[in-house]
């Protein structure tokens, strides 16, 4: 474990950005936190939650797939793929380290998404234990440690000190770099500080939100219940859910004609649409409440089946204070969940 | 603090109910914490009693919901509205959007929304209670041990603190008294754009718009954008987008989103309220509205059912458009 | 996609002189779609349009690209050729590199570039383009005349002439109109009756022209070729078909009091009446409000004195209903009310008059039997002062007036003056005026002789107050070119009186869709080449409802109305132009902001019922656009929101593919 | 020299009745104008929708300007008083958004009007020279 | 601006007339009951506001004359209100310096019984600045 006194932060990031880019979380006039590129002079924001996730590093709103040249009657094709060039992420929160792990198994099995593994290749984590929690965390419910966060690195914010653990090669590789700036150090420090995390998580009004109830082989129990209908009754069917959630993964896939050519790329699309995974044949899910329910049971019954019980949320919480009606999986798990959320 | 309580409403709602006069009620149901309020049908006292609220959070507006909801509920549905919901309200009569007779409309006064970002601005994350107290809020955080005051007029929402109208343009029913059309500022904002130079405009809107992330909330909340196919899901309309793929495609969303609901938008706020990166979209709206009060005189959409609105109108003698620039630059 | 065949046209050196030809027609072979692409001296030539024909049948194509003149010259030629080749005309777009390439660029290089590129947008949009064929709708060979006056009666007896039937709605109770309350007309002096009688009776007598007097119309329905209209008969309560107009009831009838509207109540008429000898129909007219016996049951008079049992005092309203194919509005004018002008003492006065009351004060079958005596005494006036501009030419915020001229007043009035001075010589007669406007034929030497040969006072200047005092009006103007302030004691004061649209013109152009102005007058489809029709298709106008007109004017005007209805009438189809508006209703939410662009009113609401996706159903309500009337202006497409209103022949997707492809 | 290598892209929407025949009229009087304006033909002026307008400059137009018979003298009667509204309250947006001005316009062109139909696109051509290329409104995919 | 060009503005500015309407009918002279004691006449006055000539106007007697009845005013068929002109040239003579056309000592000579003191008071409010 390593350490380096926050007034020198800053060196740090100039060290890091001298050998690859380097995001970090940096407040914007809004109020609201944002990642940006660091350069000289960006400030690190005090708020760990950014509206956007990270997963935008790895998985993009939109990227070109391929391109197609056309003159006259001809066609040539042309591959965008290219290898990414190396980048940090700095200030992960514990929640969105553990998205990755649910985007992986999506992107990284069979067939292997080369885009997005080609980004998770070159890219560093360095997450950052959270000092402040928000009363829409619910991170524990999904047995994630705020205080343990499993980046490339992970660190720990005292109010003058900042801690470095490595976990992997990747983060040895990145902490070494830094050896210059940091020193060695034992753990006391950090151990009093997941104490006091942990004390927090406890106060959290969401800490008894657990996921009994749900998981893979419950398709029957839920999938007919009436209770859809109240739930989505409101939804507008907008896609702000799917796209601040960091496990989110959906995406369509689309040409556009640029009148000399045509570029093949994908953006996230979200299943709140009318026009989500639509075929041939039509839309499969016709009304809001099927597109409602298909969300909702992707993160809680299908995803878990398919992936040894793990849940496609972190409860990071974006959705709960992002919702234009305020409509969010905690009230979807209390109102399903029944007896064991109440 | 509102000046109508959560009883009154349900103690309305709860009489209309029993003379069958509504069949069902469109209100605020609560949420996990005080201030996360989601729309919800009630059909009955015990759920009003159950999950009813009403405070500084209520600001969702719910005219837009008529038009699915009248057709979901048999007999009527029992509304409130707020005076600037009423506008919405007329707006879409005006476009034959629900049916009149499938609703029964009760105007509430409003003291203006407090908009919860501004809230933790001031008292940080973690908010654990809030209890609403004559013209404070007192907040509880995890963090502090003694609730912070905050006047509630401190953290409106600028569509509150802009308010254009405390009356109300449609009811059947109004609770509490009739308050008056305000002369609001609600332009300023719109002047020191248009006084900026167009480099500084164009940055401005730049850095805005750049945030979008084309989760169509601002168009699906929107009381305005009813289309039943909005040309942008439209594959066959030529506009087709679903992501903001560069700044072209920020642009052409939002101009041709406030391009359609000019003259139509009653300035309700929603857009803006819902936008999950905080974008000004009121801006956009209200530079139409301003300049359309310019050139063909002062209109409010929904000040009256059947109101012909100024792009659908013409005099003989409007403003050519060579000469709409100059205009901004001298007022600026 | 299209099979697209490419034809450049040299014309003779026109393009080939600054376009390569040859290198368009190749360049253009290799653009989607493009299956045959040449280039020929004369496209338009026989050998052109064979060479076209030819290429259709040998390469089936299924569109064509001609890149030769404006479409404005040659598009319908081309589309006769491909047409004869068997295929759809609307298959086929034009390139226009002569008059917007060839003639306007100097050098090769650029003019063949933007040849190719013109090119390539035709071709991208006819690759788009569907088979059109124009909608067609039967013509109903009836018309209407709204209004039976001078204007509608030459219109019906023009269209009748031409052997189409033609129905005239007159609300009072016998036509003729103003001009039937006239005495004299300008600037040849005959007497109105003279030679307006002689056509009320061609009217009456005329088998293919019905008259429904004391009647409105009700209800219009429909479009053009193919008119609904509701006619309310006002119950008269005489039965029109058995009256003989002898006039025996009204002799008898005991109700004397009635003030006479036909000579604007200067003086009386019964209850039961015939608003002048020459009436038409000549039939007796009950007037409800006066008659003692339909008010409370006493009476009774003139059914027992009535040989021809034509008396009905329970008859109805009737409503009649009938189709036609084109209507023509003559609805005529009134004289303004002279209420807000007390300055001239108008309502203190009986002897402060409006010219029409002058009319019938001269008029040998008005009041006074043509003797010219004031109405408060029947004295002889021995000064008489004309105003001019009462109520014209004021300013829009005024409010009392109208700001517009009334253009017939200048020569009605001159013709007053001098026909007062004619006959009694002995009588002062001053005219105050503005401006004397005279234009038209011999009208300018009429009012000379007015002022030279029968010394009418003609005073340049308005009369600011008049005062009656005693038996005399006490009149304060000013002559301006003296710059003096005159005051004159006169025993007569005429008041030419602005006129305006009658009050049923502006409830009847809602029926019809028709547009009017601020003034309520008519608006014609185009101010300069098409003045007698209105802008919704069918519709035509005759007569002051279009804008101030004398009798010369009033008649050639109708004259024209009759030849569009019958150019319209002569057709047995109306096939429209197809390149109309068109809704798609899946997608159309019944907002209604394109039925308030639509200058025509082709857009109605259906209430439609349709598959819900949750596999309910839905009532809702959808534009539908009547091809028959819709003229293709493309309004209606930009103000849908949702794109639900398209173009046949400009759709969004046409026009954003010849924008893509220029842009290229 | 620069400017004067810069070629712009302008495109015109006409309306049959007037100001495409005036565009004809300025051909049949070889009244010369820059071959950069490529016209687009349109029932009325009033069939010009916003989205075509940004649709030109996502493609690469540099400047976009629509034709319409005078007002009062629209072919459908009142098509051009509904282009004035529509036109007035976009341009004003795109200026709103930092959008240059001088490169949309709405000319009203008779079909008698050649001359003003040749000296309004000399005139727009050269403004738009002046300003350069479009980068506000430009979408980089379409570029070549 | 020169002092003739400057003095129309003002007058029309305060008056808020705009003289071209005038369609010079005279209807305003016509209907004027101080016509006669009037050197320049309603129309007259308008006239010469619109082509400039103030001054003439200024050193006239016909700005006191006026009774501002406003009959012309009322009668105007082009809402060009003469009265509101003399008005405004008045205002523009008798706030010059000392060019009060009454004085608070003129007054006690000319009270009479049978004149009404409001028809005092208005006088000296029209007449002094």
């Amino acid at each position: 474990m390593r350490k380096c006194s926050l007034d020198k932060i800053n060196l740090v990031f100039a060290e890091i950005a001298k050998s690859s880019a380097l995001y970090l979380p940096v407040d914007q006039n809004d109020g609201s936190a944002a990642y940006k590129k660091w350069e000289e002079g960006t400030v690190w924001s005090n708020a760990l939650n950014t509206v956007r996730s990270p997963k935008d590093f790895f998985f993009p709103q939109t990227e070109d797939l391929m391109k197609f040249k056309t003159s006259g009657k001809n066609i040539e094709i042309i591959d965008t793929r290219s290898e990414a060039e190396d980048f940090v992420v700095f200030g992960v929160r514990a929640c969105d380290v553990k998205s990755f792990d649910i985007l992986d198994r999506v992107f990284l099995s069979e067939h292997v998404d080369s885009f997005y593994g080609s980004r998770r290749e070159h890219g560093v984590i360095v997450s950052v234990a959270c000092t402040r929690p928000s009363e829409t965390c619910f991170c524990k419910t999904f047995g994630i440690d705020p205080s343990e966060s499993a980046g490339d690195i992970s660190a720990w914010k005292t109010e003058t000190e900042i801690f470095f653990k490595a976990n992997t090669q990747k983060g040895e590789e990145l902490l070494n770099k830094l050896s210059s700036l940091t020193e060695e150090c034992d753990e006391t420090v950090v151990n009093e500080q997941k104490a006091k995390i942990n004390a927090v998580m406890n106060k959290l009004p969401l800490k008894d939100l657990n996921t009994e109830a749900f998981g893979g082989g419950k398709t029957n129990e839920f999938f007919n219940s009436p209770l859809w209908d109240e739930l989505s009754q409101t939804c507008l069917g907008c896609g702000t859910c799917t796209f601040v959630c960091p496990t989110c993964q959906c995406y369509d896939i689309k040409d556009f004609n640029t009148g000399n050519g045509v570029i093949r790329f994908r953006c996230w699309d979200s299943c709140m649409y009318s026009e989500f995974t639509k075929m041939a044949h039509g839309n499969n899910r016709l009304t809001q409440k099927e597109r409602f329910r298909q969300r909702f049971m992707h993160k809680l019954v299908y995803y878990p089946e398919n992936n040894d019980g793990l849940f496609s949320c972190v409860g990071c919480g974006r959705c709960i204070s992002k919702c234009p009606i305020s409509m969010n999986i905690v009230k979807v798990m209390k109102k399903m969940g029944g007896a064991v959320n109440e | 603090m509102q000046k109508i309580t959560r009883e009154q409403l349900i103690e309305k709602a709860v009489s209309l109910l029993a003379d069958g006069t509504v069949s069902c009620v469109l209100g605020w149901s609560k949420g996990e914490f005080d201030y996360d309020v989601t729309p919800a049908l009630f059909n009955n006292e015990e759920e009003l009693k159950a999950n009813f609220v009403f405070n500084d959070f209520c600001g969702v507006n719910f005219s837009k919901y008529l038009i699915s909801k009248t057709n979901k509920c048999d007999g009527k549905i029992l509304v409130f509205l707020k005076p600037c919901d009423t506008y919405s309200f007329n707006q879409l009569l005006t476009e034959h959007r629900f049916d009149r007779e499938k609703v029964y409309a009760v105007g509430i006064p409003c003291e203006g929304m407090a908009d919860i970002a501004k809230v933790k601005q001031i008292c940080g994350d973690g908010i654990s209670s809030i209890a609403f107290d004559g013209e404070k809020m007192a907040v509880t955080t995890l963090y502090d041990d003694a609730p912070v005051m905050i006047s509630t007029a401190d953290v409106l929402a600028e569509r509150c603190v802009n308010c254009k109208s405390k009356k109300h343009v449609a009811f059947d029913e109004l609770m509490g008294d009739e308050g008056e059309v305000i002369d609001s500022n609600r332009f300023d904002e719109v002047e020191k754009l248009e006084a900026m130079t167009p480099d500084e405009r164009f940055a401005f809107w730049q850095n805005e718009l750049s945030r979008c992330i084309r989760c169509n909330a601002c168009r699906d909340v929107c009381p305005a954008c009813t289309c039943e196919k909005c040309v942008f899901d439209n594959p066959n309309s030529g506009v087709e987008n679903k992501s903001p793929a560069n700044s072209f495609e920020e642009k052409m969303f939002h101009i041709i989103r406030a391009f359609h609901v000019a003259g139509r938008c009653t300035d309700c706020g929603e857009c803006s309220r819902v936008c999950p990166q905080n974008i000004p979209l009121h801006l956009l709206n209200r530079k139409f509205i301003k300049d359309m009060n310019e050139f063909y005189g002062e209109y409010q959409a929904g000040a009256e059912v059947g109101l012909r609105a100024p792009l659908v109108d013409y005099t003989l003698t409007d403003i050519e458009p060579g000469e709409v620039f100059d205009r901004g630059d001298s007022d600026a | 996609m299209q099979r697209v065949g490419v034809f450049v046209c040299w014309c003779g050196s026109n393009i080939a002189g600054t376009v390569d030809v040859e290198a368009v027609s190749e360049a253009l072979k290799s653009e989607p779609g493009v299956v045959f692409s040449t280039n020929y001296q004369y496209m338009c030539s026989q050998a052109g349009q064979d060479m076209i024909k030819d290429a259709v049948k040998e390469h089936n194509l299924t569109g064509i690209v001609v890149c030769s003149c404006s479409p404005r010259m040659h598009e319908a030629t081309f589309r006769k050729t491909a047409a004869a080749a068997g295929l759809n005309p609307y298959m086929v777009e034009i390139a226009n590199i002569r008059e917007q390439c060839s003639w306007v660029h100097k050098d090769m290089l650029t003019g063949t570039e933007k040849a190719i590129i013109l090119g390539k947008a035709a071709i991208a949009k006819v690759n788009l383009n569907a088979p059109l064929t124009p909608g067609e709708s039967p013509v109903t060979k009836r018309a209407l005349v709204i209004g039976g006056g001078i204007a509608g009666i030459q219109t019906a007896l023009d269209i009748a002439d031409a052997g189409f039937p033609v129905d005239i709605v007159e609300k009072k109770p016998t036509i003729g109109g103003k001009m039937a309350q006239l005495d004299k007309t300008f600037p040849t002096l005959d007497c109105a009756a003279c030679i307006l009688t002689p056509k009320m009776v061609d009217v009456a007598q005329n088998e293919k022209i019905r008259i429904f007097s004391y009647s409105e119309v009700s209800e219009i329905k429909g479009f053009v070729g193919n008119f609904d209209v509701t006619i309310k008969k006002n119950a008269r309560f005489v039965k029109e078909d058995v009256c003989t107009g002898c006039g025996a009831c009204v002799e008898k009838c005991p109700m004397k009091k009635v003030p006479n509207e036909f000579n604007l109540g200067m003086d009386n008429r019964r209850a039961i009446y015939i608003p002048f000898a020459q009436a038409v129909p000549k039939v007796a007219t009950i007037d409800p409000n006066a008659c003692n016996m339909l008010k409370n049951g006493k009476c009774g008079l003139c059914a027992r004195v009535c040989t021809a049992g034509a008396i009905d005092y329970t008859q109805k309203d009737e409503y009649i209903e009938e189709k036609y194919g084109a209507i023509v509005v003559a609805t005529g004018f009134n004289p303004i009310s002279m209420d807000k002008f007390d300055e001239f003492a108008y309502n203190q006065s009986k002897d402060v008059i409006t010219s029409l009351e002058f009319e019938r004060l001269t008029n040998a079958a008005g009041p006074t039997a043509g003797k010219l005596l004031r109405p408060s005494d029947g004295k002889h006036p021995h000064t008489i002062v004309f105003v001019q501009c009462v109520g014209s030419r004021c300013d829009a915020c005024a409010e009392k007036g109208k700001e517009y001229c009334s253009k017939i007043c200048c020569m009605y009035t001159a013709k007053h003056a001098m026909l007062t001075r004619d006959k009694y010589p002995d009588t002062e007669v001053y005219v105050f005026y503005i401006d004397v406007r005279t234009p038209g034929k011999n009208f300018d030497e009429f009012y000379r002789r007015a002022v030279e040969e029968y010394g009418v006072k003609y005073i340049k200047g308005m009369v600011g107050k008049v005062t009656p005092e005693g038996d005399v009006l006490k009149v304060q103007a000013s002559d301006l070119i003296a710059n003096k302030q005159l005051h004159i004691d006169a025993d007569l004061v005429v008041l030419a009186a602005a006129i305006e649209p009658d009050k049923s013109a502006r409830p009847l152009a809602t029926m019809l869709t028709a547009s009017m102005d601020t003034n309520d007058f008519f608006t014609e489809a185009h101010p300069k080449l098409r003045p007698v029709e209105s802008p919704t298709a069918g519709v035509f106008l005759s007569g002051a409802c279009q804008g101030p007109k004398d009798i010369p004017e009033t008649v050639s005007q109708a004259g024209a109305a009759a030849s569009k209805v019958i150019g319209l009438l002569a057709k047995d189809k109306l096939t429209g132009n197809p390149c109309v508006a068109h809704s798609n209703e899946l997608m159309c939410n019944g907002c209604s902001s394109c039925e308030r662009v639509c200058p025509y009113g082709a857009i109605t609401y259906i209430d439609k019922e349709f598959r819900m996706p949750d596999r309910t159903t839905k009532i809702r309500r959808v534009a539908s656009v009547n091809p028959a009337v819709c003229q293709g202006c493309g309004a209606c497409t930009v103000t849908c929101p949702s794109g639900a209103m398209d173009l046949n022949g400009f759709a969004n997707l046409q026009i954003m593919a010849e924008v893509d492809a220029i842009c290229k | 020299m620069q400017v004067n290598e810069y070629k712009p892209l302008i495109v015109a929407f006409c309306c049959n009745w007037c100001s495409y025949a005036g565009a004809d009229l300025a051909g049949n009087n070889r009244l010369n104008y820059p071959a950069e304006v490529k016209i687009i033909r349109v029932p009325c002026s009033c069939r010009v929708n916003p989205m075509f307008v940004l649709r030109a400059f996502q493609r690469g137009a540099d400047g976009v300007i629509i034709c319409g018979c005078h007002p009062g003298d629209c072919h459908y009667t009142s098509g051009n008083y509904y282009t004035r509204r529509r036109m007035a309250a976009l341009f004003s947006m795109l200026d709103y958004l930092g959008i240059e001005k001088e490169r949309t316009r709405v000319e009203w062109v008779s079909a008698a009007e050649g001359a003003k139909f040749a000296a309004t696109m000399n005139d727009f051509v050269e403004k738009v020279t002046a300003l350069g290329e479009n980068k506000r409104l430009e979408d980089l995919r379409c570029k070549k | 601006m020169d002092n003739k060009e400057y003095l129309r503005e003002e007058i029309i500015r305060r008056s808020g007339v705009n003289p071209s309407k005038c369609m010079r009918c005279g209807k305003c002279s016509a209907t004027c009951p101080a016509y006669d004691e009037m050197e320049y006449h309603p129309h007259q006055f308008v006239n010469m506001v619109e082509s400039g000539d103030i001054e003439p106007l200024l050193n006239s007697e016909s700005l006191y004359k006026c009774l501002s009845c406003f009959a012309c005013i009322d009668r105007c068929p082009r809402n060009v209100e003469p009265a509101k002109l003399v008005e405004a040239v008045r205002l523009t003579a008798i706030r010059k310096q000392g060019a009060n056309r009454m004085t608070a000592d003129d007054v006690p000579p000319i009270i009479d019984e049978d004149v009404p003191p409001q028809l005092l008071v208005s006088a000296f409010r029209k007449y002094t600045k």
